[in-house]
Formats: structure tokens, sequence, C-alpha cells
């Protein structure tokens, strides 16, 4: 029973340590098909984060730093995206794959001429990275019984990085729902010619959307070499990009939503691992693959249009053309 | 830009000309990252080009991995022409294996290869459409973005296989999440064994006959886009929807046709890798062809022609890219990924870039050509 | 001529099993002065012609590391019937190859010993890389010894993976870490390769043991480094290298255990601290009963089943 | 053009005002298309001015660019007097222009509120703004009667307090100068008159108001000034008071040189086409096409006139099997259709019937294509082009050759790619399509818009070989002396309903223009 509770606590914070990545790339997401710009690449712009935030971390050996230069190479990527897609009207689904492919290829390509080792950037000293807090008193509080493990492991016990995403939530929705830049951004998204027709510039709303997109897919990099793992390693992001991406059409393009789903997704993740191998009494084991592809079914599904329609922006993946 | 953009260009700038552009940018931000790393980009690519074809073993290898290519490009190809991005064709390709490896499984202790390797084919044909069926059918009659689905059911299907190779075909005691290898049967045979039949000695390499599967289906694909009925309201659907409705063809059953011809074009590489050389279902074996089609085809402007040309030099630079590997450790084969990745942002995404100017350049050798008439 | 070896897909620095080759085919470089030719396979078409390669460069010995090299060997070795190829962890009968296996459930059980010695919670824990028997012979072996050293030790154990990836996913191997730890766990045995030094950074973030594996990694996080199960991969690939170059190289199946000093349990500067003198005797007589025949600890492989 | 009478004279009462706006040689291309053409005009301060045109003179085109949403050519724009650059609607809005444009530029998903604020929503956060423009809309609603429920969603609105909301999104604005596009056009009768008094309203406070519209009787109605323009030009300025619809009418339409066509009398057959009260409802819910009914025999042009966007886009939709029936039925020669009963194009034309689509580059050909693939467009499945599984490419180019010949198609080249042949051209190629195989019934759209007179003539003499060749023929155009010179018997829609039939022979532009005005509704209305 005891143990029992102790699982459930053990599978609840994980389930945040894994979807606090996909939190991230999901309202990078968000923000970026909002404004009518499909993100397939968010996959590749996580990656290029995660790599570059360890390469600085190892150089400079500041978690802080690391973190900068994951945001900044995310933005180099959005603007990137934004280059194809907005300036030169490209596709931007086509834009998106090449943007993972060639960040899949030049990590591995750029580690592996710099620290040998295949790809993968030493290990870092924990000061290079962001570590776990320990909320006060949380080794007496592991021995209450029930709720103590729940403030020592879920709410507290966890690196910065995982509040800030959590954060980014309700701050992405305020942003969205209760400021001029949201109203603009949720407006072009829908209709660029009325936002044009408005006076404002279609071109420079959009490009703000894919940096902020950049932003977030660089906090979400930072966190899993730097924060979750103590390294970068070759295709570390294995796929959870696609999982935000779907996390986030599961959330209806809504910040809520979307995190909801997220921790959905997170939570499975955390079971899969844990069964992974695991011999039940009777059962034996249980094909954990099929936890794994839940995420993609369940979005699949929903994209049918069989549990309610996902209403996508309605301008999404329309590049803004005046005059015909 | 649109004025730009308009202007007409000669088929042969945009077929021709466009792509070549396209590689060399493609290759010179390649180089760059080479000279960032601090190996010379003129040797790396000299040991890549010469690696790719220094003998018939690096051309049969060359050609093997091109015939995968092939596969995919046209894959990706026959979608575009209806107007939808497959990105599935890493999915429906491993499921194809699936495919084959089961009809196998069942067949090659009874019968004999020439009826074997058809129907392990076909199988995989059969499955590699289906699986790209159903993001067909929910986008036609559900208009869920076939883009999203096909990107989901890649991953449905990595889970899908693994849980097939590692829980259901794997011999027991077996190390590798893999099936057991196939009866002699089922071995489609290599192109080195029928040289030897006809008395040539070729070196042992994976080439096999799957790259005749290949041409053939070039040829088919291109009759029937450009030849067949089916094919003309595959395009007229892909240019102008409306005026395909208006001429009374069925976007709908256009979808479906196109993305099942796709996926059972990407079954081609289960012939190549399960058929021809593993002997076995291997976890992973489509090893990211897919989206090798995509760039495949966007270089070859979703032409059967220029599918092949593109496909080779894919191959090319696998092969010179592994040479490259061996000679210059600081280089890894992910290199040709980068590659990859960069000429489909040139020729795919950024392609509106270089229209202008290319377009203002030709004008310009325009006007002196006839000034040069005219004196 | 000069040897060659090609790696498995962790690459060289997986701080493992690759590692220990290359360790291996590095000190006889040092000491014989010759030089070698190495390859890291990435894709699985690439080791026949990695192996292919390396044989019309004339290299030899050619020794492939790890079980997935299995299948190449057979293809390339009759092709070049007279040079000589090597294979670690699997077994190929061609007369120009011999195979070099481990007993790695005997090295397992001895840190299975020191990890149910050094636990306080009575927990220890296992991570395994890729979901093979090879693998769960490490477990079982390890199981074995835990419960030698403490009947009613628990042993929890998770696997990281079906797939290839599974060596080489170090956010899962620090997830599972955790997963153990938060269910009382204390000292956690990762045989993972690259996937274990998310094992050991997460024992280190919590304040926990772990153990290593193949080679000595007691220096990856000292202080949290129990010891390390010594998979000699580098004596073998150093043997082989040198037998050939003595020309005293012959084929067939060489397996190595206790007794011939292939595997092993690691004692160092870096995990001294944690080794009581206590722990120290009983892992030794441990040993010393094993190597005598007095204990005979249950290999998984030879029924695909483990008593505990 | 032939220069007219009144030219680009100013009228007496504008120009004791000083002029709100003066556009001089504005000039505007779309690639091939010549929308304005050195357009000059100037607009009194808080004057009614209205424009007036027909499809596709440029009015829209002139707008937009004095809105700045597209920049001319050439030309430059004066407002107030003072020479102004014109880069985009911030400036515009800047200058105090508002616009509500032909097609709403409104978010649908977003609440009125919303919309009103979007470009103007007086600091970073939305809170504060919001407050404040929910109070203005509560002043503008009482001071112009302008109601609507600030938190409705645009999607649940219906058409005339969309235009509402538009016209709150000028005045939230503070615009002094509003242009409305064409907003009758939408409304009932009820509505446009609420329209007028609220325009009436503003202009009593000020507001210059521009107002475009087809229909003589608005302009009469409310404006002060009227311009008109006709093929890109601005072929007239007059004070309204000296204006008579005749007038305006003659000079919207233009004296073109009247076709001189040996025409026949008809000689009507059985009936081929019979449509029994047939309604379409479009996706947005609004009845488009509303009880229509009438029959169509072999021999004989049926024109239908009417101001474009009354409905007779929808017939032709409905009737060619592209839009589906609401209710109501249609019998094509022997092939029932009713709601229920599903039908598509590919079986309306194995019935018979042949369409010519209004919009000729999307629907007509598929510009990608060579002429000889968009030759047979709608009868690829047909035996004569297709092998047993290749399609016989030497037939598509052979007939495409010898429709080319037929139809005088220029430039000769059945490999030029359709998009590159011009207007005039691309309909000479439909046309011929079409009407290669004798259908039974041929329904036309717009046969000649955008064509040249010789063409006109040309596409003019093959309808009526086809009619006396006794093919039944609906005509629907814009063009009205088109629909006099070729119909039998001639019906105009307004609003969906067809509100008069008259006889080809005795139809006058007059009676015509008086009906698509619907100068009758005021009856209706008045009764
Ligand atoms: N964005 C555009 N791109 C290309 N051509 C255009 C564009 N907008 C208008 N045109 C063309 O310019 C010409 C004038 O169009 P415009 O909309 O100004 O006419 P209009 O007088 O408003 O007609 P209507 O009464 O139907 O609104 C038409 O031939 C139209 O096809
Ligand atoms: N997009 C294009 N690309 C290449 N050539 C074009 C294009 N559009 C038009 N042309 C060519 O330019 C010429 C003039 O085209 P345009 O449509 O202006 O003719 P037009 O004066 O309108 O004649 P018509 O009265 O028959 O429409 C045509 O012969 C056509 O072949
Ligand atoms: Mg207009
Ligand atoms: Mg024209």
């Amino acid at each position: 029973m005891e143990d029992l509770w102790l699982q459930t606590v053990s599978i609840l914070s994980a389930t945040l340590r894994t979807a606090t990545p996909l939190v991230f790339a999901a309202m990078a997401g968000m923000f970026s098909e909002r404004s009518g710009t499909i993100d397939i690449g968010l996959e590749g712009k996580m990656l290029a984060g995660a790599f570059a935030a360890a390469c600085v971390a190892v150089v400079t050996g500041s978690a802080w730093l690391a973190l900068l230069g994951a945001i900044l190479v995310g933005i180099m990527m959005g603007l990137l995206h934004g280059l194809a897609c907005i300036t030169y009207r490209g596709n931007q689904v086509v834009s998106g794959v090449a943007i993972n492919i060639m960040a899949a290829g030049l990590t591995v390509v750029l580690g592996n001429a710099w620290f040998g080792r295949g790809g993968q950037t030493p290990d870092l000293a924990p000061d290079a990275r962001f570590m776990t807090l320990r909320p006060p008193g949380w080794e007496y509080a592991y021995d209450i019984p029930i709720i103590g493990p729940v403030y020592a492991f879920v709410i507290g016990g966890h690196n910065l990085l995982v509040y800030i995403a959590f954060a980014a939530v309700p701050i992405g929705w305020w942003v969205l729902y209760h400021t001029r830049f949201g109203l603009r951004l949720r407006a072009v998204g829908e209709d660029p010619k009325v936002v044009d027709t408005a006076g404002i510039s279609v071109t420079w709303l959009r490009y703000r959307a894919v940096i902020i997109a950049g932003i977030l897919c660089g906090f979400a990099g930072a966190y899993l070499s730097i924060a979750q793992n103590a390294a970068f390693s070759p295709h570390m992001t294995a796929g959870r990009g696609f999982i935000a991406l779907a996390a986030m059409v599961f959330g209806k393009w809504r910040p809520w939503p979307a995190m909801f789903a997220c921790l959905l997704f997170g939570l499975l993740d955390a079971i899969a691992i844990r069964l992974q191998g695991v011999n039940f009494p009777g059962i034996g084991q249980v094909p954990v693959e099929a936890i794994q592809a839940l995420p993609y079914i369940l979005t699949v599904v929903l994209l049918a249009g069989f549990v309610g329609r996902a209403m996508a922006p309605h301008a999404l993946g329309q590049p803004y053309v005046k005059e015909r | 830009m649109s004025a730009a953009s308009q202007a007409a260009l000669p088929r042969w700038v945009d077929i021709g000309l466009m792509p070549i552009v396209n590689l060399i940018q493609a290759l010179l931000v390649a180089g760059l990252v080479v000279l960032i790393i601090g190996v010379n980009p003129i040797d790396a690519m000299r040991i890549m080009a010469w690696g790719a074809v220094y003998d018939s073993v690096a051309i049969s290898y060359t050609l093997y991995y091109a015939t995968d290519f092939v596969f995919t490009g046209l894959a990706v190809a026959v979608a575009f022409h209806a107007g939808l991005f497959n990105i599935g064709g890493e999915g429906q390709a491993y499921v194809a294996g699936l495919g084959a490896t089961l009809a196998i499984l069942l067949l090659d202790a009874y019968l004999p290869g020439i009826l074997l390797i058809p129907l392990g084919l076909m199988a995989a044909m059969v499955f590699g459409a289906g699986w790209a069926f159903i993001p067909a059918y929910l986008q036609a009659y559900r208009g869920s973005h076939i883009v999203i689905t096909t990107i989901m059911f890649n991953f449905i299907a990595a889970s899908l296989m693994v849980y097939i190779g590692s829980d259901l075909l794997r011999p027991p005691g077996d190390m590798l999440p893999s099936s057991r290898e196939f009866g002699d049967a089922a071995h489609l045979p290599h192109v080195h064994e029928l040289a030897a039949l006809l008395g040539l000695k070729m070196p042992s390499t994976p080439l096999n006959l799957s790259i005749l599967w290949a041409a053939a289906c070039c040829v088919f694909v291109w009759i029937f886009i450009w030849r067949t009925r089916w094919g003309y309201a595959i395009r007229a659907v892909g240019l102008s929807p409306k005026a395909a409705v208006y001429a009374g063809i069925s976007p709908q059953r256009v979808i479906l046709i196109a993305m099942c011809l796709s996926g059972a074009l990407a079954a081609g590489v289960a012939l190549n890798q399960i058929i021809g050389y593993h002997h076995r279902l291997l976890l992973d074996f489509v090893a990211g062809a897919g989206f090798t089609g995509i760039a495949v085809a966007l270089m070859g402007r979703n032409h059967p022609i220029g599918i092949v040309l593109s496909a080779v030099l894919f191959g090319a630079l696998y092969q010179g890219g592994a040479e490259l590997a061996f000679e210059i450790p600081t280089i890894t084969r992910d290199m040709i990924v980068a590659m990859q990745g960069l000429v489909i942002l040139f020729s795919g995404a950024l392609a509106y870039m270089n229209r202008p100017w290319i377009a203002r350049v030709y004008a310009m050798f325009n006007r002196r050509a006839i000034l040069a008439e005219a004196t | 001529a000069e040897p060659a070896v090609v790696y498995d897909a962790g690459g060289k620095f997986d701080k493992s099993f690759n590692e220990a080759a290359y360790n291996g085919i590095e000190k006889f470089k040092k000491e014989t002065g010759s030089n070698y030719l190495e390859f890291e396979v990435q894709a699985d078409a690439q080791r026949e012609q990695a192996f292919r390669k390396m044989a019309q460069r004339g290299a030899d010995p050619i020794i492939g590391i790890g079980f997935s090299q299995e299948s190449a060997i057979k293809k390339v070795a009759p092709e070049f019937p007279d040079i000589r190829f090597v294979i670690i962890d699997s077994v190929v009968d061609l007369p120009n190859v011999q195979s070099i296996v481990f007993k790695e459930q005997e090295g397992s059980y001895l840190v299975g010993v020191l990890a149910a010695l050094a636990s306080k919670t009575g927990k220890v824990g296992f991570v395994g890389g890729m979901d093979i028997p090879l693998i769960s012979r490490f477990q079982c072996g390890y199981s074995q010894g835990a419960k030698a050293a403490n009947p009613n030790v628990d042993v929890l154990a998770n696997m990281t993976g079906t797939t290839p990836a599974a060596w080489n996913d170090p956010t899962r191997g620090a997830e599972l870490a955790k997963g153990q730890f938060d269910r009382g766990v204390d000292v956690v045995f990762a045989a993972a390769g690259g996937t274990g030094t998310g094992v050991y950074q997460a024992a280190k973030d919590a304040g926990k043991l772990a153990i290593g594996v193949d080679s000595n990694q007691n220096h990856l996080q000292p202080g949290t480094m129990l010891t390390s199960m010594l998979k000699r991969v580098d004596v073998a690939v150093y043997e082989t290298a040198k037998a050939a170059k003595e020309s005293t190289w012959k084929p067939g199946v060489t397996v190595l255990g206790l007794a011939e000093g292939g595997v092993d349990w690691a004692l160092d500067e870096h995990n001294k601290t944690l080794i009581t003198d206590d722990m120290k005797a009983k892992v030794e007589a441990a040993k010393a009963d094993i190597i005598s025949g007095k204990v005979k600890v249950h290999d998984y492989m030879s029924d695909n089943s483990c008593p505990i | 053009m032939p220069a007219q009478p009144v030219g680009n004279a100013e009228s007496p009462s504008a120009a004791t005002r000083p002029a709100a706006i003066e556009l001089r040689g504005i000039d505007k291309s779309f690639g091939a298309v010549h929308a304005n053409k050195n357009v000059s005009l100037t607009i009194a301060k808080s004057s009614i001015h209205g424009i007036i045109g027909e499809n596709g003179a440029g009015k829209s085109t002139l707008m937009s660019i004095l809105y700045g949403f597209y920049t001319a050519d050439a030309g430059e724009i004066l407002i107030n007097g003072k020479p102004v650059k014109i880069h985009g609607s911030h400036d515009a809005i800047a200058a105090g222009i508002g616009m509500v444009h032909q097609h709403f530029m409104l978010v649908e998903p977003f609440t009125v509120l919303e919309n009103v604020m979007l470009g103007a929503e007086d600091g970073v956060l939305l809170r504060g703004g919001a407050g404040k423009a929910r109070a203005e809309l509560e002043r503008l609603a009482r001071d112009y009667g302008l109601n609507v429920d600030p938190d409705a969603h645009i999607s649940d609105l219906p058409v005339g307090e969309q235009q509402r909301v538009e016209i709150l999104k000028a005045l939230f604005r503070h615009c002094d100068i509003l242009i409305l596009d064409e907003p009758t056009g939408v409304l009932t009768p009820q509505e446009t008159d609420q329209l007028f008094q609220i325009l009436r309203a503003l202009n009593a406070r000020g507001v210059t108001i521009v107002l475009i519209t087809h229909k003589l009787r608005e302009i009469l109605a409310i404006t002060d000034t009227v311009s008109v323009m006709r093929q890109g030009e601005m072929v007239a300025t007059l004070p309204t008071k000296q204006a008579t619809r005749e007038h305006l009418a003659e000079l919207m339409v233009g004296r073109k040189v009247r076709l001189e066509l040996d025409k026949t009398k008809a000689t009507p057959g059985e009936v081929r086409l019979s449509v029994r009260n047939l309604t379409v409802v479009d996706a947005k819910g609004v009845k488009r096409v509303d009880d229509v009914g009438f029959d169509l025999r072999a021999g004989e042009i049926l024109g239908i006139a009417g101001v474009s966007g009354n409905g007779q886009s929808e017939l032709l939709e409905a009737l060619s099997g592209i839009r589906p029936l609401s209710s109501g039925g249609i019998t094509l020669c022997d092939l029932e259709v009713s709601p229920d009963a599903p039908y598509g194009p590919a079986v309306v034309r194995e019935y018979g019937l042949a369409h010519v689509p209004e919009d000729r580059l999307r629907l007509g050909v598929v510009t990608a294509f060579p002429a000889w693939e968009s030759v047979v467009l709608g009868y690829h499945d047909d035996e004569e082009y297709n092998g047993r599984i290749l399609m016989d490419r030497d037939a598509m180019t052979n007939a495409c050759g010898k429709l080319m010949e037929r139809f005088d198609v220029r430039p000769r080249d059945p490999e030029l790619r359709c998009g590159n042949f011009s207007g005039g051209n691309q309909q000479k190629l439909i046309l011929a399509r079409e009407i290669a195989r004798q259908p039974k019934v041929l329904v036309v759209g717009q046969p000649t818009r955008g064509v040249d007179i010789g063409a006109i003539e040309f596409i003019h003499r093959q309808l009526l070989a086809l009619r006396d060749a006794g093919c039944a023929i609906l005509l629907v155009s814009v063009e009205l002396d088109e629909v006099m010179s070729l119909s039998d018997r001639i019906l105009v829609m307004f609003q969906g309903r067809i509100v008069g039939e008259v006889d080809g022979d005795e139809a006058d532009e007059r009676t015509l223009g008086l009906m698509m005005a619907n100068a009758h509704a005021q009856a209706d209305e008045a009764a």
C-alpha cells in the first residue's frame, strides 16, 4: 500500500519531468501556429538548442550562459524558418522538415568534431547545470505519510526549468488573451488580410511569433541537455518535438489544454518507462510500445474528428500574398 | 515578389539549372561547416566524390543506396502531384517490410523464389499502401491534415515494429529484435551473383535486383502520371482542385489513389533491404530513406528522370560519406544528413529566394543574346 | 599486418563496453608500437562494408566488438579465408574466426554481493540496457549475488528499451534510476552501455550509490560509484591482437570467467572509502568460491530463465 | 473609349467646398489586368460621393489604393489639400480614412469588441482599452443607432450586423472620411435604408462618405456627387441632381459598338432544362438562390441579367452540378435532380449539359496544363481520348489543333501553357471545348468578360450558331447589351430571386437597368 503510494508519487514527479520539454515545445508550436506559420521544426530547434546549451556549458561552465546560448540558437533557427515561410513564402512544412534534418545532422557533425565521442558532449559539473531544488525540510517531509512524498517529490524536488515551463503556460495564456500582441497574433493566424487592413504589419507579427517559438524551443533543449541530463547525446530529443506538436494539436492550439495533453503524454511515458521489461506474475510483460504509441494514436483520433473537432487557425499554412 | 517569381522562365532553367543552383548552395554551406570543423572542404569533397565511384564496389554501394531513394523519391513525388505532402514514406516502407516478412516467413518453406519473392513484394506493397490509406482516408473524408497524420503514423509504425520485432518475431535466445533468417529461396539475387553466372567476376555487395524494380517503378510512374486518365485526374487535383471538381473529378478518390500508390512505391525499400539484403526483418531498416526521399523528390522536380538523377546523387553522397568517415574520423556520416537538410531547405523552402535573381540574370543574358543576333 | 577494430553503435567513447575495447587496442599500440585501423558503425548497412573494407586494406586480425557484428562477420569472413577475424560477445563458427564470450553472470554476482552489503534500505536496483538475454544474464547473476549476501534483500530491475537505442539513452537511464530511488533503492547497477552515464548521474544527484559496468567506471562519479563490474574486453582485445602478432592466435570459442580474469570487480582510489574491509573480505570469499567451483552462478542464457 | 460629354468636370456644388480627397493620375495593374487607368478624382469635404461602375470597372482597386491596401503604380494622393504618401493602411488610418470593404475585414471567431479594438487597442494590455472601447461603442450606438452586442462572435452575426461592426471599426478610429465598397450588395432593402440613415447621420456630423455601388437607385437616393468608372477609367463626375437613371446607366454600360448580329427568330423546341422552386443556401446559411423556376427549350437562348452577386453564379454552379441544391428540383433532359438525389458535374455532362464557367482561370482550365490537356478537361474519360490503358496523346493534340483552328485561338500552339494564353484566347479555348460536342444544353457564364471586341463578336456568332443547331442555351452575363443582343428571353435576377422576365426583342437598357437596380422593390416596400 505504502509502496504503491510511493510508486504513484514517483510516477507523478516523473510525469512532470518528462512533460517539461513537451510543455516548452508545445507552447512554442502554439505561438508559431497561432500566427499562421506551421511549425514542424520543433524537434530540430529543440535539438539544436540542447546542443548549443551543452556546448556553452562545457566551455563556460555556466548554466545561465548555456541557457542563453540555447535561446540564441533557437532564435536563429526560428528566423531561418521565418525567412523561408514569411519573407520568401516557401512551403512551411518543407521548411520545418529541412530544419529537423539539418539539426539532426549538424549537431552530431559538430559535436563529434569538437569533442570526439561520436557526437556526445563531455559530462557537465553540477554548477554548469540546473540542479534539483529541494524544498525546505523535504527530508523530514519524506517521513510524513501520503502528503510528505508529494511535497518532497511532486511539488518540490525539480530543477528551475521545470517550474519555468509550467509558469510559461499561464504567461503564454495571458499574453495570448490579455495583451495587444496576443490579440493581433490570434487575428493574423485567422485572417492576415484583416490585420493588414487594420494597419498592422503581418510580416513583423509573424516574425515575432517564430522568434518566440525559437526562444521556447531553446528552453526545451537546454532542459534536456543541462538540466535533465548532464550532457548532449545525439538525437537526444528522440521525437519529443513531434509529441509536443501532437500535444499542441490535441490541445486545439490553446495553452491550458495543450499543457494537459503534455502532462497526459508525460504520464504515459513515465508509466511506459517503468513497465519496460518488468514481468508481472500471470500477465507477463505489458507491450510498452503500445503505451508509447498512444499519444500519436490519440492525436490521430482527435484529428479525425471523432472526439471533438480540432480547429486549426484558419490561415494556418498559407503565406500572405496580397495580389494574386 | 510575386511579379518576379511569376516571370516565366524556360523549362530548362526551372528543371535543369535551379536544382543545380540549389545543390551548389547546399554544398557551399556544407563546405563552410566542414571548414568550421577544421577540415579542408576541397579534400573532403574529393574524397567523397572519389569514394563514391573509385571502383566497382563503391559504384555498387552507390547504386544500392540510390535504389532506396528512387522508391521513396517516387513515393513523395506521386503524392506531390496530387497536391499532398506525404511525410510518411518512412513509416510506409517500414510497415511494408513487415508485410514482406510475414509473407515470406509463412511460405519460404514451401515455395520457390520465383513465386516467393513476387509474393513478398506484393505483400510489402499491400502493407505499404494500407499504411498510407488511413491518413489518406482521414484527409479525404474527415479533413485531417495529412502532414500531421503521416508524421504520427511514422511513430506509430516505429512502435508497432519494435513490438512485433522484439516480442513476436524474435527467435528465442536471439539478441537482436529481428525475425528469423529467411530461407534461401527468399533471397533476391544479388547483382554480383548474376554477374558470376555470366562469368563476370564482381566483388560481393548488397546491390541486388531490386534496382530493376526501381527502374520499372520509374517507367510506371512516368506513364501513370503523364499518360493515363488517373494521372491526369491526379495532376488536375494537384494543380487546381476547383477546376478538377468542375471537370467532375472527385478529389477524395484522387487522394486515396495517390496516397496508396505512394505507399506501394515506398514498399520498394522493403524489397531492397529485407528481401534483397538483410534476409530478415531488422529494426529501423529504412534508416531515414523516407526522409531522403523528400529531398530527392524536391531536387528531381517530381519527375522520374530527375528523381533517378538526384537519387543517384544522394546514393553517391551516402557511399562517399562512408568513405569520408573512414578517411577523416572528425567527419561522421551525419554530414550527409546535414546535406539532405540543406538541399531540402534550398530547393524546397527557399525556392522562391533564387527565382527572382535567376530570372533577372536570365533576362540579362537573353537581352545580350537578342542584341548579339541583332548585330 | 595491423589489426583493425570495428566498434558497435555506442561508439568508442561510450565509457563502457566499446571504450574498454578501445583501451585494449590502445594498450596494444603502446606496447608494440604497431598502428591499427578503427571504425565506428552508425548504421546496420555499414557493418558488412566496414569489415570488407578492413579486409581489403589487409588488416589482420579484424576485431568486431559486440554481438551485432555477428551477421556481418558471418558474411565477410568466408570471403577472406586467410585473414583472422574476432568477434566479442557472440559465437561465429568459422575456421578463421575467434569468438570471445564472457561469464558476465560471475562478475555480476560479485557486484551483487557488494550492492546487498552496501544497501541500508535492503533494496538494490538493476538497470539494463536493451532487453536481451545477454543483459538478463547480468541481471540474474546480480540478483543471485545480492540474495547470497542478504537473503531478504529486494532487487528492483528495469530494462531501458527493446531497441539498440536503449544502449544510448541517458535520459531514460536517469528516469529509471530516479524511479527506483523513489521506491527506496539506494544502490543501483547499470548494465546499459551509454545509458549508464545517466544512471550514475542520477545516483550522484540523489546521493545514492551506483555500480558501473564493463570498464572501470568508478572515476565517472567519484564518491557515489560503489564499484564497477569489470568485463575485461580490453584484456580480450589486447590478448587477441597480441596473439595474432605473435602468431599464437587460435580460432574457436574462448570463454572468459572469473578464473580466467575475464570478469572482476573494481577497487581503486575512487571507491576505496565506500568499500569496508568486511565487504572486501566477503566479496573476495565469494570470488574464491566461484573460482573453486564451490558456488555455481546460474547462467540465464543456458535456459533463458533465472532461478530468482 | 469615346470621351464622355460631362468628362471630369467639377460639379459646382462640390466646387464650393474644399476637397477632402484628391486623386491624381492613379494607375494600377495586376499582371496582365490593367485595373486603374490614369484615374483622377476629387471628393468634396463632408459630402456623400457615389462611385458606380460595372463589375471589374476598378472601383474596389481604386479605393483599396486610397486606403493603402494596394500601392498605386503611378499617381498621387492629396488629403485635405496636402499630398500624402500612403504606404499601408496605417498611413490611411492616420490620415483619417476608414473603409468598409466589399468583403468584410472581420476576424470570424473574434467578438465584436475584439474586432473593433484590433489595431486600436490603446496600450499594451487589453483590459484598459477594452473598457474604453465598450464605452465608445455604447456612445456610437446611441449617436447613430449602431447597436451590436459587443460580446457577440462575428460568425454568429447576420451580414447586416457584421457590416455595422465594419462601420463601427472605422468610426472607432475617428475617421472623417468613410469609404463603403458596395455596402448594400449584401443587405435587404430595409437594412439598406437603416444604413443610409446612419450614413446621413454621419454626414451631418461632417464625415465625408464615399459610397461604391452598382445601384442607381441608391446613388440617386443618397449621394451629392456621383462618379462613373468603366473598364478602369473614370469616365464622368457630376452632381447627382443633374443625373438621371438613364444617363447614368448609359455612362456605366458605355456605348459599345452594338454588334449587328444577323439574329433570326428563335424556333424553340422541347423543354431541355426545367428548374422548379430551386433554392440554394451557401455554407454561411445565406440564401443565394431563392425559389427560382424556369424552362429552357431547345433552340432558344435564355439570358439572365443582373448585377453580379445576386445569385447568378450560384445558380450556374447548381445547374452544372458543382453546388448541391437545398430544395426544389432540376430536370435535365431525362435526368431528375433533387436535393437528396446527389449528382455531379460528370453526371450532368453525360446527360448532355455543357458548362462555360464564369471563373475562367480557376475553373475553366488548369492554368499549368498545356492547351491540349485543358481542352479535354471534363471529357478526359471519353473513349475518343483513351486507349485501353493510356490516354491517346495524338488524339488530344489533334482535337486541340482542330478546335484552335475552328475558334481561331492564338497563338495556335497546343503545347502552350493555358496560363500564357490571353484572357480572350483562354475563353475561346473553353468555349471550343464545351461547344465541340454538340451539347443538348449549354450553360454560359460571362462569356466575354475581359475579351476584346473581335473575340466578343466571334463568340457571339458561335453561340447563335449553336442555338440554331438546336441547343438550349442559358446565358448569364453582367454585360447588359450582350444579354440583349443574344437572348430570346431575358430573366432578371435580384437577391437570388427572379424579379422579371422580358422578351428579347422588346428589352431595352432602361427597363432592364431598372429591374436590375430593383426599382420595383421600392414600390413593394412602399406597399
Ligand atoms: N488582387 C488582384 N489581383 C489581380 N487582379 C485583380 C485583383 N483585384 C482586382 N483585380 C482585377 O482588377 C479589375 C478591377 O477589379 P475591381 O475589384 O477593382 O473591380 P470592381 O469595380 O470593384 O468590380 P466589382 O464591382 O465586381 O467589385 C478586375 O478585372 C479584377 O479581376
Ligand atoms: N502569365 C503569362 N506568361 C506568359 N505570357 C503571358 C502571360 N499572360 C499573358 N501572356 C501573353 O501576353 C499576351 C497578352 O496577354 P493579355 O491577357 O494582356 O492579352 P489581352 O490584351 O487581354 O488579349 P485578350 O483581349 O484576348 O485578353 C498574350 O498573347 C499572352 O500569350
Ligand atoms: Mg469591387
Ligand atoms: Mg485580356
